[in-house]
């Protein structure tokens, strides 16, 4: 039975909450219960920012995850916010471009994706978030990069529809960094 | 070789990192006030009244006292203050949200009983702290998020001139529209800043600067870029003056 | 109709378009923006009104105008922004017009924070205006719900004359859910709005929308026949769900999304072997009482749990009429309690560790 | 020669690229190879010996990041 | 010898006492409206709003669809039912307290949104409904029971005049200030009021006509009495005339 | 010092300013007008503030910054007034200010009548406006003890840095009675008020007034520590007259103008043999729930008599709980009870004609 | 010979005396001999012949008291 | 021992409110309770108004006057209002000038007094209030024309001083109007 808990953390303008969304988007698509839920750190303006994504296939309770499954990581003030929470054996997913030189816990999986590099690397920083959310599904295996794609043509019209090609190489690059 | 500083940060502002986003002209704003208040040596029997807009919090960010007021209410919090501290320069830093609309009557009538009080309005035509929302001073087919296919003369009305308005108020003393899209504007802004708060000083009433500034996150467009908007846009529909001086026998 | 992934603030924006609501008047504040948002871009393509008002003040007044005028008419807002439309809502109450007034709450008081609160409680069921007047407030807990109940919001308000408040929070604002928005919802039996000051004096004699008697007599009379209403409403309109009461030792009272967090905490406790239920209020205001002479009589202590500092422990007094010991988990300024929390305060309860 | 040059505190800056526009000689960009302790890319100055002190990089920062110095000849020179 | 009635009272008024005090002009405004609204043959499809003021209960006079407002408000309940009926026409009775004081936010942003209203604002100098306070429009001198020593500019600033003010908004359409004081002026008056709901009726946007009006028992001065101290006081400072009118190109 | 024959509202300026009150903001309205009428004389010939605000929201405004100046400030105003002051009320206990508002009660709900009510007990006990705050309410039954209060008011709105409401009814607004004005009032242990923003750096660091906390644990650490303060409001601060109370059978549960219709009806009842006693609460928030602990076992009923449809009852029931039957008498809309009635539904009660 | 008449709702009149005032041939007074239901003295015409219907005081008074006649001569005299 | 309670009733502007004051600050003056209430009719403008009076040695409970001992009623739509509350035996003043054609109740004490008619003679309609207080005083026997005459001396200043002559004149010819 599908039950996924993530959160996804980082700076404002990361793309972290368009993460959160897709996941619940391809959820809502294949008709399971997902619920969705951002929240913003007390910073006004250019601050860090979080969301939580539950799917489920039975009903979604309460839309506050106390211990995740997994957590993305998009920036080093997430990580010692939310580090703790994730439940024994999760998935820490961290993009390595940003997050150095701090600790993991250990008895979790920590998978370090250097999201910024290879983002760059693809010619567009803003994939960055693309390519973590590609090392999650490889990771979690809730669902598909295509799945994820679908819902993209569906959702990104006009100008941002361009886009799609690169997000598709984000997550594709984002599965391998995890998979090597 | 010797050096002197010729600019630095002003001792009218805290330490904190201003809350604003990259390249947003509320900063330049604050720089002047805080400026301006250190020239005259007002600093010290300052209160500031922070209102409800981005600039929410900048009660951390000037280094006089300061009191935080209820959205559009800022010039009643100050018109409680003065009355009873006469002596103490008192100023609202207030958007085109809170003054504009849903402060307006407070603005008025702030200058209608001719308030020994200075108004710092920042005229950036948008809802900045709430997301983008049409202002009063959104221009006809600015796009907005509650005007998405641009504002709308019929169902919006005309932008509001707010110093054309205020100047009709007979108890106002000095009213001016001011910019600080360039270096040179900005040295300009602060004379009339100084103006305000002399005046203010001098118990001659009410002033109330008017300052086109930007919003480059809700215009979408990057900082430069929105200053020069600001200056192709805004100063045309919204021109720089004086709108009422009452210090030069007006009536 | 199959589900769509939406936003809180969208999805009772469209509920209202599905409801048929005439016309939206507001003025932004965080966090319910996307609702007015969504309807300016909305209200206009249906033909419909939408107007960004200067103020709240301005907004809540506009709705007691096109009320008046026998429109269908929403308003929504936040902690504050409610503040500054209790004499609007009074005027409303007083003059007996039906609108639907949503609150997105967040934490208080004064300016406060932008994240979710319950914290608005008394000055929904209590009214903040002036005057024994009452709002008709519901308070759902999901989007499927917070939908369902605004579509059937607009009937409860037509029916009653009178306005009704949606009491959410800024969780229920901000979550995406997905949600069938073509739900069908109870019909209420509607009368035609004979009363309405519309300007249409070719189909009636004249009517005047009014709150003033200066006559006590007259003003006396009118309120007696505003109490018969909030009375039926108390006698026959109580909303709430007995969840997972069989056997249970506890339950536990909660609304709005910390009743979805009950939900977690009851699982929790049911690994635990503990039996807690919850007793979930739909309606704020009628209180369901009723739903506190169902309660088995296995249930020996109830725990009010709320994102207040205990607004809704007395309507639980007044309900429990002395009869079980009650408790109090609250969480406030825009803190979400966690499901492990409200278990765990339930466990100390029940280890006889907690006492309000 | 510099007429004198400027400090830049660093971890103020948001990068927001308003005082390299108004510098009139250029010398300003910022640093795309570091991030501040808050996440942006900061300024930088390219040619340093450039500077005319004119302050204009100052009056624009809306974040008061910048510090201008002029240089002074001293009559007696220490 | 046969005879036609010339003057009666108009079919646009109950049978229902006006609650005015002797003498107070109040009545001849109302008399104008319920004229003009019969003359342009409206009346079967207007809705008018009652303010908070001694106008609270003209609900009952005048004998369309009516909606009494909270103080101030008028022109948003004007907005809240125009928006939903905008075939109906729609007007707002408002004294100086309600819109001067109160309500100028709600008076200046139905103008500012330019909606198709009319108000119809009776500037009396005082508040009389609640005994005779000091009005946004009081005059310098004047005694009230809350400037009891006259009005003072130093700390009650000097009195607004709504009418320039309301000229200055952009979305405003046509403006007139008139006055009752003589049979003349009176037939001026209806013009106006005439203009401005021709105005509404053809879409052209909103109207507002501020009439000066007479308050002889706070004056404390018979009502004949009080007509003349309008026109030797209140005229030279609120002079009559024309402040605002889009329908002849004006911009 | 002798006494004056006053009319209450005017004995109510006077009290204000014998107590030092530096700053009066207020907007008129029937039936309080008086008050700043007389204020508008008074205040500048003792060199202090007097500002007729265009609305009561720039009212309770103007008293926000005055008080956070470091001022005493009070305003007044009555019933839709006093909803409009909603925002700026729950804005100047979230930022801890001392304030004094006055509040003549009228008939509602919206804009109701000018005659005398108690309707607005959930306004002023609840909070109308948004979070979780409450403010001190005093509601004395006489213009000596309204004078005594209000002098009293601005000693306890300093030393709790919270607003205090006076609630009284146009009855003490309007009515005249024999005072003395110079009565002493107790003083309270006052520390300076160095947390004023008053713009006077040369004694102080940066002040700061505020009621915005955005980080969700700063502002329910402040929502704690006002609890603390309501808490202690509640635990030693409640005031309330136990009269009459001796072998009393019934209990008559009434504060301000019908607490002394109240007293005549006692009066009556004793005639006719029936002993009756009277709960007056004086505070109304903090509720005298210590009041119903020193019953003596003689009084077998309860009567709630009110100038509203019942709003203090729930307050008495969470009072009493559960002991003894509780009844209710009301009459609204500026419809002031007589003795006689509240003495003839006495004997009913005791008669056993009547049941809540 | 008088131009026409007026007509006087007597219960409805508060005896303001404005129409006495601008009634250009002086044939208006308030009838001190008698108060009407509501407590006022009511208005009373003092030389009817006079009237030239020229309603001013018709147009003055705020109660809409007075009705105005004009006589007309009719082609053939019925 | 004094306990008296008046209703004084008539339409606005004939002076009822000033007629209950003056009682009233005898009152204070004498060191006696006292409560003056005023109430006002439905009519915004130019109504009916009333005011009651409570004089007492003991302390003055109810604002409310349920069955005055006295009833001044200076028109007649007073009359209907308050002729049933007095008590038996109370004392019913009526200014007769406007009060005509009505029946009064037979078990209590009616006096007439032709109080406009006689304040004309006095050449000042105003003073018809005092016409009617001094037939209350000469009935009632709780006051003597002098203290009221003090009392206004106190409270009347400036222009209005000069009128004490002829509310004294006003008093006397009330009382005589009930003495004969
Ligand atoms: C009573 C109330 N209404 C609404 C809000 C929400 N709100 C916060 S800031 C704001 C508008 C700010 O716009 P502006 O004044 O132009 O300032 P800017 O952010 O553009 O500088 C609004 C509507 C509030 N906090 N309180
Ligand atoms: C919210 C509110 N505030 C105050 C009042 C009291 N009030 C009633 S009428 C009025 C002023 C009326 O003055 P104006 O508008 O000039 O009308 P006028 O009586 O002079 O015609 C006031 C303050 C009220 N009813 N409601
Ligand atoms: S949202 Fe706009 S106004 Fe606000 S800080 Fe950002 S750029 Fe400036
Ligand atoms: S001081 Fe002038 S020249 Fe030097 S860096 Fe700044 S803008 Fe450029
Ligand atoms: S203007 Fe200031 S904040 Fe912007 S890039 Fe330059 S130094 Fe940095
Ligand atoms: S109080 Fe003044 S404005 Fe009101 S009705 Fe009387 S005279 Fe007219
Ligand atoms: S119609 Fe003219 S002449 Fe006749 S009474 Fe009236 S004002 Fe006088
Ligand atoms: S103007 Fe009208 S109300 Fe006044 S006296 Fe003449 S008829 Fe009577
Ligand atoms: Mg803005
Ligand atoms: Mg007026």
């Amino acid at each position: 039975m599908v039950n996924e808990k993530t959160i996804i953390a980082g700076f404002g303008g990361q793309g972290v909450m368009l993460m959160g969304q897709l996941l619940s988007y391809v959820a809502t698509k294949e008709d399971l219960n997902t619920l969705w839920f951002p929240s913003y750190g007390p910073e006004t303006r250019g601050g860090t920012a979080n969301c939580s994504v539950t799917i489920s296939e039975s009903n979604v309770n309460s839309p506050v995850i106390s211990t995740p499954d997994s957590i993305i990581i998009m920036n080093k003030p997430s990580l010692n916010k939310f580090q703790s929470k994730l439940k024994k054996d999760g998935h820490l997913l961290i993009n390595s471009s940003l997050v150095k030189g701090l600790d993991y816990r250990e008895d979790v999986n920590v998978y370090e994706v250097a999201a910024n590099d290879i983002a760059l690397e693809l010619g567009n920083l803003k994939v960055a978030n693309m390519v973590m959310l590609g090392a999650y599904l490889e990771v979690t295996k809730v669902f598909t990069n295509e799945q994820i794609i679908n819902i993209m043509k569906e959702k990104f019209t006009g100008s941002k529809a361009n886009l799609i090609e690169m997000n598709r190489k984000a997550l594709e690059e984002g599965k391998k960094a995890v998979r090597s | 070789m010797n050096s002197k500083v010729i600019y630095e940060k002003s001792k009218g502002l805290s330490d904190f990192h201003l809350s604003y986003c990259p390249g947003c002209t509320h900063g330049i704003i604050h720089k002047l006030v805080a400026e301006t208040l250190v020239d005259l040596d007002l600093l010290e029997r300052t209160v500031g009244i922070s209102s409800v807009g981005c600039s929410a919090l900048n009660y951390d960010f000037f280094s006089c006292d300061m009191q935080q007021a209820a959205h559009g209410r800022a010039p009643a919090v100050a018109t409680g203050i003065k009355r009873v501290r006469p002596d103490n320069i008192v100023f609202t830093y207030q958007g085109d949200g809170d003054l504009a609309s849903i402060g307006i009557a407070e603005a008025i009538h702030a200058a209608h009983r001719g308030e020994n009080i200075t108004i710092v309005f920042v005229n950036n035509a948008i809802y900045g702290m709430t997301g983008g929302q049409m202002a009063p001073t959104t221009l006809l087919g600015q796009k907005t998020t509650t005007s998405q296919d641009g504002r709308d003369a019929a169902s919006q009305g005309l932008p509001l001139r707010v110093s054309e308005m205020m100047a009709q108020i007979p108890g106002a003393t000095y009213i001016e529209r001011v910019s600080v899209h360039d270096p040179k504007h900005v040295n300009k802004a602060k004379k009339a800043l100084k103006k305000a708060f002399d005046i203010q000083n001098k118990k001659l009433g009410f002033s109330m600067i008017e300052f086109i500034s930007t919003c480059p996150v809700n215009w979408g467009i990057n900082p430069k870029d929105s200053v020069d908007w600001a200056v192709d846009n805004m100063i045309p529909y919204y021109p720089l003056g004086v709108y009422k001086d009452k210090t030069v026998g007006e009536k | 109709m199959s589900k769509v992934l939406m936003k809180g603030n969208e999805a009772m924006a469209l509920a209202a378009i599905k409801a048929g609501c005439d016309a939206f008047y507001g003025y932004p504040i965080t966090p319910q923006n996307e609702l007015p948002e969504y309807l300016s871009k909305h209200m206009r393509t249906h033909g419909r009104a939408f107007v960004q008002s200067e103020s709240e003040v301005a907004a809540i007044n506009m709705v007691y105008g096109a009320a008046g005028a026998g429109a269908r008419v929403m308003t929504s807002s936040s902690s504050p922004g409610i503040a500054l439309k209790q004499e609007g809502i009074t005027y409303i109450a007083g003059a007996e017009l039906p609108a639907v007034i949503i609150n997105v709450m967040r934490g208080g008081p004064g300016l406060g924070g932008i994240q979710p609160s319950q914290a608005d409680y008394n000055q929904i069921t209590r009214g903040g205006g002036n005057g024994d007047y009452s709002l008709y407030a519901l308070a759902p807990e999901s989007l499927q719900e917070t939908v369902d109940l605004i579509k059937e919001s607009f009937e409860i308000a037509d029916y009653f004359r009178n306005p009704v408040m949606i009491a959410v929070d800024g969780l229920i604002g901000q979550m995406m859910e997905p949600v069938d928005v073509d739900r069908e919802v109870k019909k209420w039996d509607l009368k035609p709005k004979t009363w309405a000051a519309d300007g249409n004096r070719k189909d009636h004699p004249k009517n005047i929308i009014n709150s003033l008697y200066l006559d006590p007599q007259d003003l006396e009379n009118h309120n007696i026949k505003l109490q018969k209403k909030y009375t039926e409403m108390k006698e026959n309109h109580q909303r709430y769900e007995l969840i997972n009461m069989e056997n249970a030792e506890i339950a536990i009272v909660a609304y709005g999304s910390v009743a979805r967090i009950a939900r977690t905490a009851i699982e929790i406790l049911a690994e635990k072997g503990i039996k807690a239920g919850i007793v979930r209020p739909i309606t704020i205001f009628p209180f369901p009482e009723k739903a506190f002479k169902e309660l088995p009589s296995s249930v020996e202590n109830l725990l009010v749990a709320e994102m207040s500092m205990g607004q809704m422990l007395q309507d639980v007094k007044l309900a429990n009429e002395c009869r079980l010991p009650i408790h109090f988990y609250g969480r406030v300024g825009g803190i979400v309690p966690e499901a492990e929390e409200i278990a765990q305060k339930v466990i100390d309860i029940i280890g006889g560790q907690s006492h309000e | 020669m510099a007429k004198g040059r400027i400090i830049i505190d660093l971890n103020r800056c948001k990068g927001c690229n308003l005082c390299t526009y108004y510098c009139p000689v250029h010398i300003l960009k910022l640093d795309e190879t570091t991030t501040n302790d808050r996440g942006y890319t900061p300024l930088m100055v390219t040619e340093p010996e450039k500077c005319i002190a004119c302050a204009f990089c100052a009056t624009m920062c809306p974040d008061s990041v910048i510090t201008v110095e002029r240089f002074v000849k001293e009559a007696n020179n220490e």
